[in-house]
């Protein structure tokens, strides 16, 4: 079922334009020798309805779970609204408003996009969004080091998620960049800060500071900002969106804020989706405006003096700048951005404050009903945001299998990552999940524990 | 590549069980997902001739890093460190030499000879054993195809570096010519333009990677793995896909210990990967065939009308692949109407404009892709339209410098934009 | 969550406005003793999260059959841009057309509609739809007595649905119609000619000849209206829409075409949905446009010249005639007429014909197999359009129940409305049905009929 | 009543488990489906003060047919054949008289009194030993409460005949007054207006019907019924809902014997109904009593501004309901600018004109029902615009005679759509 509307007068007709026998004839520069093109494991074409009935059979067999996983991918309510309006074709298939008087509502929408996540993270600038959160902190660190001009190194908690650790290492050690890991405090969960400062000194770029880290904890942001300003370093601020409607604004960490907030998007109304697409998002202070990857929407004026926006800074880019581009980063994810932009729009300041905070009570009550299982209780005791770390009375995989079985999927096992913290899972219940969940998430972790 | 997005891709691809699994749930929760994108991936081996390909990248630059990052890794575990530089033709993409340079090369600019190929005596002084290896689109952004391809690969390959293809451009060669027979080690391919997948106003894209075999243990994780277990032995998750005992899981860290590593926190944009399967899906074989023949069909008649119509055309003596080029300098020349003004007049016209100004090697140049959905009564529009242009040019001029005119605003002041910087909203002092 | 957009200080400056002290005052005409107002039964509102919950458990619970009833609502596949380009404000929320110059979309499609209705059934007008095919089928009738104007009676097979003689008698008999039942013929199960011949005469308003009817079957059109012609009657077709890409259109039917044409829109794009909405579509020839119930689109012109289009014959319509209008239908199904005509114009001529032909040969083919079983037949061997009759040898209910139990619904059990026919299921394999699907219905049959 | 349609109830009545559901499905297999119609109707039934509630009809005006037909059958179970006529308020509806004549009644009209109430002496004129009812609307069509809707209902049943309640204008009162409450014997809702469910352009709606317990033997079929077993019973496709043995099933001709039958081939708009039991739990008690308060504020405000601003309202001296009169007939006096230029005017300023003409008891009126989902921004905005057009029929009246101005098309020729019929496209000869 291709999508071709020509009839046999038009192409005879084209053909005649053009002055060639048959279609064959246009590919007459292709060496023979090369054409070569036959398909053979593309199977042959579908009819829509065919297509639908296959896709449907396969959705069919991803089975609907209780979920308590977070770790990086947040399950909330996302209004019906947003996504009906995403999905109107002027938003949709648009192509890059490079044309910027032809696309004024994608412009608009993504300086508003721009707008509100300075707000969320007190920051001067945001870009229109990155790829994720992941590949956002690999920017941000690469940006850090522009800006240090100096050092090639960067300081990272280990208690930013493993996963965010690894992609940040593939992108930025192709430029010769370090990561040097910062322990936890096996008691707090959080940055140990007696570690931290045997990294004193001037050789670093920046520290990537966690808000909430990996476990949930809160990190004493404020003191780890500072201390990297005291280092000649940035502070990069690696921080869930959702986290800042109750939590400090990293532009107000430490005496004079991070230097540069990064992280996933996705909690603001992107759904699971089995992992994409999310979006990224990075703000910065003023002075590192120009250091900035990625595209940005400034607004400006029009001939008759009429206000209108337009990309902008695209001197940066590397479609004008190519090999001294901040960053080879073109297409970004300004589908989700506009998402989000409509999320927070319908939720407003209260809405995420609430949102935020029924995901802390569902978590707390969690944790708090699961430690009156016996031999159940929390690693680590300090304040959390929507994530906590359970350690268990048995092996972490065998438990969850049991509890997939029932239907529930029970936290990640941090067991590979993290071995020195045992049985440990980590459990995340977000303002979707009612009392009865919480409660049968109980039920079938007792029953779990409890089977042989 | 902007063409029509069929709408059953994204309603398919928002089935609520897609929508609602968590990326961290056990693979056996998420068999019908990984089946479509095993297959996606299989798919696009053939595509592309490639011996593997990896759906990991998010973007068509991403591809581009994870293609370029391959390639150093491959020197690297073979212990040639000297392998400083990437070569990069004075037409290609922005994205080719930042990715170099993102991947930690040295850019080594070409130029091109008069008849729009790569110059070959340029390139035979360039390479080197510094050489790590050649971006190359194919069709090139000058709209046609590089005829010497054999002659670049030998040269390239007979220096020891790799061949790397900008898939931008591989909606023009569906089922027609593979990358792989043409000799590339790597490409990457922009699902987003060759597979339909929405544009979104800017993203998201998706940049899958195929590569030759010496590449396979260096690909980006996680790839869509298929085992098929022994007989008899029973697979949690398994189930009818394939017959018996076929089950998919993510191959990771530990299937590929030499993988350039991951480049997105799970699996890039899964939902786009969906919607570009069924894309496929739909096609077929054949489909993708006719995707090649139709748009260099409209090219080629677009590139006849408009040379008819008194635009220069940049290369009148080549086929045009999927797209063209023709320069407005005469216009600008006689008139003062330059390609922007062409393009700022076509939004009056209900077009979006054509790229403007790019590949740079052309003055005054548009760079016009019909793609094969639109119609003979579109790309007829368009010419005339073009035309109405033209007269204006010279009748009007004033009309077509002060375009647009229907637009909710005038022409943007740009400069103004990047001075005077307002990014983000603030309440009136 | 009610959708109220006003702030404490907006309801005060308005109720200042208004010179009230406070929003309950606004209702102070309404006698005291009527204001018991409190609703006790209604629950206390939920968020649209929660409710979202409770939709998704009460939509768990309607299990995925592979579906082979019809009987008067069909599964075809609905190519996705249908609903998506539907479901767009511009259509879904929009008001009825009266203001026509802001409304040209919503009135050209309805004239597209009219368009394609016209020529679908060979006739010279179509109305802008109905609420279904039943109800629709009594408005033909009240068109067929305000046009004949002395007979009130109707002649109907008892080849026509059951729900709609239902419908339609409940319907007219408020005004003194009566419908008189044509027996079918019990080897073809088709209209009974020599039973017809017994009602000739002057007294009826009308005949209704159903194309298909019921049972699926192939009625003899031509001569039926030739017949009611012969009386002085209208020929009332009943047809469903997407065998006219197959069949003769009613305006062709006999010497001079059917005078009406009615029936259910709902194959033309709509889904099942448990039963709406649908629409009717209600068709005539030019004599009895006047005649016609409900809303019509017409093209005109405007002040300067330009065409457009706009409601027209208004009146004919309630809200002129009040007391003397055709019928008292304002409210049609337009959203679903719109759904139609998009439907239609992505199929085309070519995609209706390839439907209804793919439907055919399903059915044919799954009747053949199926009569390769012991003991089941087809109650009437002749020429069908997509439904069968199926006689078994086991009480149909108990069969069809044990299908049900496998997941197939294996078709409508006649003994309730037609008992002469005895054991008999009506079937229906529409294009979606594919060769596994067809087989899989013949094993889960046979197996049925073979259990205890 | 347009108010804003809540996109969740779209998205959750096209659940596909909703959206493939063949209607004569077992009530096994449709047991979720079944719930929801249920618990509407019982939601009803305490909005109306209505003994039962069907769901049935398929807009409003078949809603209207249900209830006059179920008046005449429970006259004729009665064997009381003699009521032949239906009593109709001058102002009503258009459709009031055309239902009474579609169920075999005469209509006779009573006139309106000075304050926009019912006259009470034309009405004790009218009724009699051949009435069967009287069909009216409160809050009326004039945008008043019908103050002495308790005398009325006395003189009505009195004289034998029962109440019919135009649903209409629901929206005004509800959670505030309930129509059972006010004496009436059988109410029609149209759900597309109160409970919101999306207009089409013109359809679908649905006209649910509440009656008193003297109708419930009458009440239109099918009817979600809610069974529950003796213990220990096995029923098929029961389950939670209720807890215990607890289903739903259709009522039909076995339950209702005396119904007046069918009026669709299945259950009217189920889609549609779906819609509106999403809309209802949102809502909940507290919700619904808010929906009156502010459609009766946003129509306060709005009357008390317009009547400042200088136009004459029908009713000064009485409360507007969720709606109100103006008569722009000063305005015509004075300017030639009628109310029919001043809707047209309105499209030019971006608002959908209000009713014009209705009920056409006050000269050159514009009814105007602002609902409870517009904010004060909106209705200042609407005044401004009204203010402008005042300002605009003195100062440039052709301006506003020939207005639109904006649309895709200026004001279209009636009377040639009407004499010269272009009903279907035909091809040029």
């Amino acid at each position: 079922m291709p999508f071709i509307p020509h009839t046999e007068a038009d192409i005879q007709a084209m053909l005649d334009s053009i002055g060639a026998a048959r279609i064959g004839d246009l590919f007459d520069e292709i060496p023979a020798t090369l054409k070569t093109g036959r398909l053979s494991a593309v199977p042959a074409g579908m009819n829509e309805m065919q297509v639908a009935r296959l896709m449907s059979e396969r959705a069919a067999q991803d089975a609907p779970l209780l979920n308590f996983i977070g770790a990086g991918a947040y399950e909330h309510h996302v209004p019906a609204a947003v996504w009906q309006i995403v999905s109107r074709g002027e938003f949709y298939t648009a192509y890059t408003p490079y044309q910027a008087e032809a696309s004024q509502g994608t412009l608009q929408v993504l300086y508003e996009y721009q707008t509100m996540m300075a707000s969320l993270t007190g920051m001067d600038a945001s870009n229109a969004s990155l790829y994720d959160g992941a590949s956002g902190l690999a920017e941000a660190m690469l940006m850090a080091v522009r800006a240090h001009k100096s050092a090639r190194r960067i300081l990272i908690p280990a208690s930013v998620s493993p996963v965010y650790r690894s992609v940040a290492r593939s992108i930025v050690r192709l430029q010769n960049i370090e990561l040097v890991e910062i322990p936890f405090d096996a008691a707090t969960g959080t940055t140990d800060f007696k570690m931290l400062e045997q990294s004193a000194g001037n050789d670093f770029a920046a520290l990537v500071v966690p808000q909430p880290n990996f476990f949930g904890a809160l990190e004493n942001v404020d003191e780890l900002t500072q201390w990297a300003h005291a280092q000649g370093a940035l502070a990069i601020a690696l921080v869930n969106p959702l986290s800042l409607a109750l939590l400090k604004a990293p532009g107000r960490w430490g005496a004079s804020g991070a230097d540069i907030a990064v992280g996933e998007g996705q909690p603001l109304g992107i759904p699971l989706a089995n992992g994409g697409p999310y979006f990224g998002f990075l703000c910065c202070k003023q002075a590192l405006v120009r250091q900035m990857p990625g595209r940005i929407v400034g607004r400006t004026l029009d001939m008759e003096g009429k206000p209108g926006f337009t990309l902008t800074l695209q001197a940066r880019e590397q479609h004008i700048r190519r090999a001294k581009a901040t960053s080879n980063i073109c297409s970004n994810q300004g589908l989700m951005a506009t998402a989000a932009t409509i999320y927070m729009a319908l939720l407003g300041a209260d809405g995420l404050r609430r949102t935020a905070a029924a995901s802390h009570a569902n978590t707390a009550a969690l944790a708090a009903q699961a430690e009156g299982i016996q031999g159940v209780k929390r690693a680590f005791p300090g304040p959390h945001f929507h994530e906590v770390v359970l350690q268990l009375p048995a092996p972490a995989p065998r438990v969850l299998e049991k509890m997939l079985a029932q239907g529930v999927l029970g936290g990640l096992d941090l067991s590979t990552h993290y071995p020195q913290l045992g049985n440990a899972v980590l459990v995340c219940a977000t303002e979707t999940k009612t009392a009865s969940d919480l409660q049968r998430y109980i039920d079938v972790l007792r029953a779990s524990l409890n089977q042989p | 590549t902007m063409k029509y997005n069929p709408r059953a891709c994204n309603s398919l691809a928002m089935l609520p069980q897609f929508m609602a699994r968590h990326p961290l749930a056990p693979d056996s929760t998420g068999q019908g997902f990984l089946a479509c994108l095993y297959e996606l991936q299989e798919i696009l081996k053939d595509v592309t001739g490639m011996a593997g390909v990896s759906l990991v990248p998010m973007a068509g630059a991403q591809g581009e890093f994870a293609g370029i990052a391959m390639i150093r890794a491959y020197h690297e575990a073979r212990g040639d460190t000297g392998r400083t530089e990437i070569i990069v033709p004075d037409a290609a993409h922005g994205t080719n030499p930042a990715t170099a340079v993102m991947c930690g090369y040295a850019v080594k600019e070409i130029s091109t000879g008069h008849d729009g190929d790569v110059d070959l005596d340029a390139l035979r002084a360039a390479v080197g054993p510094q050489t790590a290896g050649l971006m190359l689109t194919n069709p090139s952004t000058l709209g046609i195809f590089e005829k010497n391809i054999q002659a670049i690969q030998k040269i390239v390959h007979d220096a020891g570096g790799l061949l790397y293809y900008d898939g931008a451009n591989l909606n023009a060669i569906l089922g027609k010519v593979k990358p792989g027979d043409m000799g590339f080690d790597v490409i990457h391919m922009n699902l987003h333009k060759t597979f339909s997948t929405p544009h979104g106003g800017g993203g998201p894209g998706a940049g899958a990677v195929g590569v030759a075999p010496r590449l396979l243990p260096f690909m980006p994780i996680p790839l869509a793995g298929r085992i098929c277990s022994p007989p008899g032995e029973k697979v949690h998750g398994g189930g009818k896909a394939g017959g018996g005992n076929v089950h998919y899981r993510w191959l990771t860290e530990n299937d590929l210990p030499q993988s350039i590593g991951r480049l997105s926190a799970w699996m890039g944009n899964a939902g786009v990967l969906l919607r570009a399967y069924v894309y496929a899906r739909l096609l077929g074989a054949e489909g993708m065939c006719r995707v090649a023949e139709f748009a260099t069909l409209n090219a080629n008649y677009l590139m006849a009308e408009l040379g008819r119509a008194g635009y220069t055309l940049a290369f009148p003596l080549r086929r045009a692949s999927h797209e063209f080029i023709v320069s407005a300098k005469r216009l600008k020349d006689e008139t003062g109407i330059s390609a922007m003004d062409i393009a700022k007049r076509l939004l009056d016209k209900g077009f979006h404009a054509p790229t403007t100004y790019f590949p740079m090697l052309v003055a005054e140049c548009l760079l016009i892709e019909p793609t094969e959905t639109e119609s003979k009564e579109t790309l007829d529009a368009f010419v005339a339209a073009m035309k109405e242009i033209w007269d204006e040019a010279h009748s009007a001029p004033g009309l077509v410098k002060t375009a647009p005119h229907t637009q909710p605003v005038r022409r943007l002041d740009d400069v103004k934009a990047a001075r005077e910087l307002d990014l983000v909203w603030k309440p009136a002092a």
